[in-house]
């Protein structure tokens, strides 16, 4: 098992594509993605059950074995969390090679 | 009057509409799972595109429909920029914006609960209004972004640029307003109607038209309980630090409703249009969207609150405008063109 | 009775029960998505409130109507109570309070399913029992409750006041059973039904009348499915830790089927109910409630154990009543009542 | 030929999947739940089950329905064996296995439209052919992977059996093939449709019969969306490692459209199928599995790349068969036979 | 980038609602909420496919600057799992600060 | 709180059972389970938005509390990510004890 970097980001469905990309930009293209999350934060309740579905948002899990890219993503996340709100978060994992 | 207000209340689509407020402010668990609702809203947009298609084959394309087509488009234009001035001096210029989109804009299930209305006492209506309609949706998208820049808000926007590498120019957002995904699901089912005609409908009348109104009491059933919701949650403590206060976003909601539908009519008596397109016209005017703009403005504009605008367009104008609005506008253009 | 109940049998709302229950023993990966299950649901207690309340409109309110209620409510009050003193010796106090409510409540689907058998055999039922249907899911959980504390399960009761802050008291709970989200749609749709009465039903027919047998098969596609994934669960090793042995707990599951119907049987004669109507109170009675009451129980009885009472409810006293129970007390109130 | 070609071209079930397609290559939103999708494609094989075994109770059991089912599965065994040889070249024996498989197995959506063109020209087909599809599903999945272990996957197949302890044995897996979920709804529901004939139907026909053309529309405009995604997802970036390049999948995928329907034409032909039942068979032979297979695949094959197999049936082959395949090969049938 | 908590508790659906009302009187609204999960533990198995909407799971995922709060945070949540069961992890993170 | 590991697997939908059964032989029966879950990695892009349900993965959450439990259900899962793909990743993290 190698260690590694596990990134959590939490945007809103209608940023998700734009990740995405930012993330294949940074050199990282492989992530997880959880969709209809709810949560609440600075611009409130999001419910993810309404009929408008512009209350919801998406969790993308990607792990990082690179450190070196780290930077790369954070930069490209960043202005898309300032813009859309959301959350970032990054710990240590051991990453079990297959 | 008071005739026609009694029986839309106790119409089975508005009793299910209470019935899910009640629910809600009752704080019994009844919910409508999302996946559900959203076919629901996409059954009513495919099936009222198909039945306004087919209406449209069978009378020939006249001026009526250009000009029917031709108000809506002025009303889809004009709305918005009177709406952005009318609130700048209560919201911030992006809320302000945000706002002029969403009135300039139009409420599919509200136009279809007042087709609704207008088939059950028995009043015709042109199938071009469908068109009409979903010809609404976009374009107060662009005039609300426009008034926005020009307000000023043209650094935000160039931080946007840097950002998001220029996704999101003018260009970009026509495309994203004219191709959403229920403009493309109503005009598509609208020409698919118009292409197979009476024929068409035969087929299809067993999905599209016979069990219309039940699925709509259904969508209306969850439209209470979303809307209630909402209601719920601007006199919620966790909503505290909301810039304006309930009162104020249920008094404007209200006002822009009134407002907005008495131009639309206005415009309706002007183009003479016949008493159901007129009301059609009219309820377009006085509605507000609360699933195109918000996810637009998401995108194009995520300083604006949705805790406003959607909430206003939604738990205010929606319940209004399918309770009292529909009827109170039909006994005004009876009034008036009498 | 072997007519009757053949034709039961290969009623396609059971043979598609029977599908789903052989799909899940050859462990063919048949799945109804859980957001459809869920709509499938709500669409039946939408259409037999709806029908109910039509039905009801047409015959004036008489104290046939009264006399149903009472005896309904007598049934739930009753039942929960002796349930409860012939499990303890088997259960842990909490499971006992927790069987109670689950067989002294009622399974919507299970009323449908015999309304549908009566339609088929063409033999009318009073609208009002739809009510006396909603009327029944709640009570027997507050006697649960009540017999439970009684029982010396207050100090965990208390501890749960600390912890929750007081948020499940009687009051609350009785709140909590009796807006349940299945309750509010049942009843919300009768009212609505009785409303608008034969004109209402013309208008929503195509939705809530005529599919209703294939959305019922439907449904019971899906239950096939999910009783017997619970049955196999039940001799599942993982399952290993259960206190009862699978044996007591199918044995039970069809005792009470049997007793509760009994009971029910005899309060329907002594009421002199027609036929129809003395059947759908029979099946309340003998029919378990598998979606209201666990959720309440999750809430208020945590401790006991759904491994248990929802998977008796679910897996055997369900499948029980609509395979043999509907015509079993069919020709059980034929031979009484000749 | 052209008539009927248009007239299937501008049917409102192909017009809805060109409106899916469109609103992909748009970028539109559009979007169909996946819940919802699944839900719609429970119905179709729920309905065409059921309304072939109704067909079957009609006209007794015969040596033309023997002589159906033994050319379907005739025709399920020869294909995969020589796409397996025509692809070898092309692909690692894993992919060339899968597509073997794919194309030996059978696409129940396509079937569906086939059956709704028939009964839009008014030409009769016989019941028993939703029979022949659900046998049709499964027998390629076990020559594929035979052919896949005489080619030297053995390995790798060893390999998975530590992997998983014994799990995908050979008899495993036919298990599993023969038990997908498809295949037992299909089967369970034309068994039921068979027990109760004519008066079952009369019960269901107001959900698996009139509302069908209507839901295929929405299903097909779900497969518009999902089709035109992966041929975009074929010509990106993204899908630059890609083994084989996209003209050669395109290429091969529209090519195993048009012989193996021309091969299951001949053996229509010489079974002396009559017009209707014709062109089901080699609609059944042109198609392939995008459900069932790939399923199977992901189990028994995970070396395979479902980027190639999955895509080239789904993004090609379908609409390649219900827009172009279907007309044509009913041209060529009614030619042939003349 | 700060330091932070990474909390991630599960918890039954009929037990999110006075969850997310715990997190909030301990001072800590934010969170993102993921629904309609499975899973298996000391009461046994959790299918979330079922008709019968009582097997459900839900997660919610906390990032915490303010660590004081957290044993705030455990007193309110240690009642909830007692009595529904679940769990709670705490881990430590960086969170990216837009 | 006592500390543990925090497994999380991702894996496609089909190999889900497979792993459970993986997970309850390693002497690791307790998990929580998202669906529906899409991605991307070696195997390219998962949409689980399909009507073909075979491109969706599955997320596993194990809190192991007996870490000598960790290299049993390490070369439990290793066979599974080779032959279907997929990720594992392991963390430290604080278990709340209740
Ligand atoms: N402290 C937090 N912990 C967990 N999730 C958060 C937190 N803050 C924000 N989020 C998530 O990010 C979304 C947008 O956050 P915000 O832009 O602050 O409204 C929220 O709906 C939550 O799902
Ligand atoms: N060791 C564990 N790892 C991950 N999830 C767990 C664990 N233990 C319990 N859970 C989750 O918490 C839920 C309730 O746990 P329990 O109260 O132990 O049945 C389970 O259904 C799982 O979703
Ligand atoms: N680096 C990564 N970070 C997050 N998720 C990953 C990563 N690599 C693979 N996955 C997940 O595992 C699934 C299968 O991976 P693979 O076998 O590499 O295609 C992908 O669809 C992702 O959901
Ligand atoms: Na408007
Ligand atoms: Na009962
Ligand atoms: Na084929």
């Amino acid at each position: 098992m190698r260690p590694c970097k596990r990134i959590e980001i939490v945007v809103e469905r209608s940023a998700a594509e734009r990740l995405e990309e930012t993330l294949r930009a940074a050199g990282a293209p492989d992530y997880t993605l959880l969709q209809n999350a709810g949560g609440s934060g600075d611009r409130g309740y999001r419910r993810a059950d309404d009929v408008t579905d512009t209350d919801e948002n998406c969790v993308f899990i990607v792990a990082l074995e690179d450190e070196t890219l780290l930077d790369k993503i954070v930069e490209g996340v960043r202005p898309l969390l300032k813009r859309f709100g959301g959350m970032c978060l990054v710990s240590d994992a051991h990453w079990l090679i297959h | 009057m008071s005739g026609a207000f009694l029986s839309n209340l106790t119409s089975p689509p508005l009793l299910f509409f209470f019935l899910g407020v009640f629910a809600t402010f009752a704080r019994s668990d009844l919910d409508v799972p999302n996946p559900v609702a959203r076919a629901i809203s996409l059954y009513l947009l495919f099936a009222i595109g198909f039945k306004g298609g087919v209406a449209l084959s069978a009378s020939p394309l006249s001026s009526d429909v250009l000009i029917a087509l031709g108000a809506a488009l002025l009303l889809a234009a004009l709305v918005p920029v009177y709406v952005f001035f009318l609130v700048t001096r209560f919201f911030s210029s992006a809320n302000a914006a945000a706002l002029a989109a969403t009135y300039g804009s139009i409420s599919a299930v509200t136009f279809v609960t007042a087709t609704n209305y207008l088939d059950a006492v028995g009043i015709s209506w042109g199938g071009h209004f469908v068109a009409a309609m979903a010809l609404m949706e976009a374009p107060a998208i662009v005039v609300g972004l426009f008034l926005y820049r020009r307000a000023g808000g043209d650094t935000e926007v160039s931080a946007d640029r840097e950002a998001t590498a220029e996704r999101t120019t003018i260009q970009q957002l026509l495309r994203e307003a004219f191709l959403n995904g229920s403009v493309v699901l109503i005009l598509g089912s609208l020409l698919i109607g118009w292409i197979n005609g009476e024929a068409g409908m035969e087929q299809l009348a067993p999905l599209v038209k016979y069990p219309f109104v039940g699925m709509l009491c259904l969508f209306l059933l969850d439209m209470g309980l979303v809307a209630a919701r909402r209601i719920r949650d601007i006199y919620d403590p966790r909503a505290g630090e909301r810039s304006v206060s309930a009162k104020t976003m249920v008094a404007l909601a209200l006002a822009f409703a009134l407002l907005n539908g008495s131009v639309a009519l206005l415009i309706a008596l002007l183009a003479g249009l016949p008493e159901g397109d007129a009301l059609l016209l009219t309820i377009l005017g006085a509605s507000a969207s609360y699933i195109a703009v918000p996810a637009a403005m998401r995108l194009a504009l995520p300083s604006a609150n949705p805790g406003i605008y959607l909430t206003m367009a939604l738990a205010v104008t929606f319940p209004f405008n399918i309770v009292i609005g529909i009827p109170l506008f039909h006994y005004l253009i009876r009034a008036l063109s009498a």
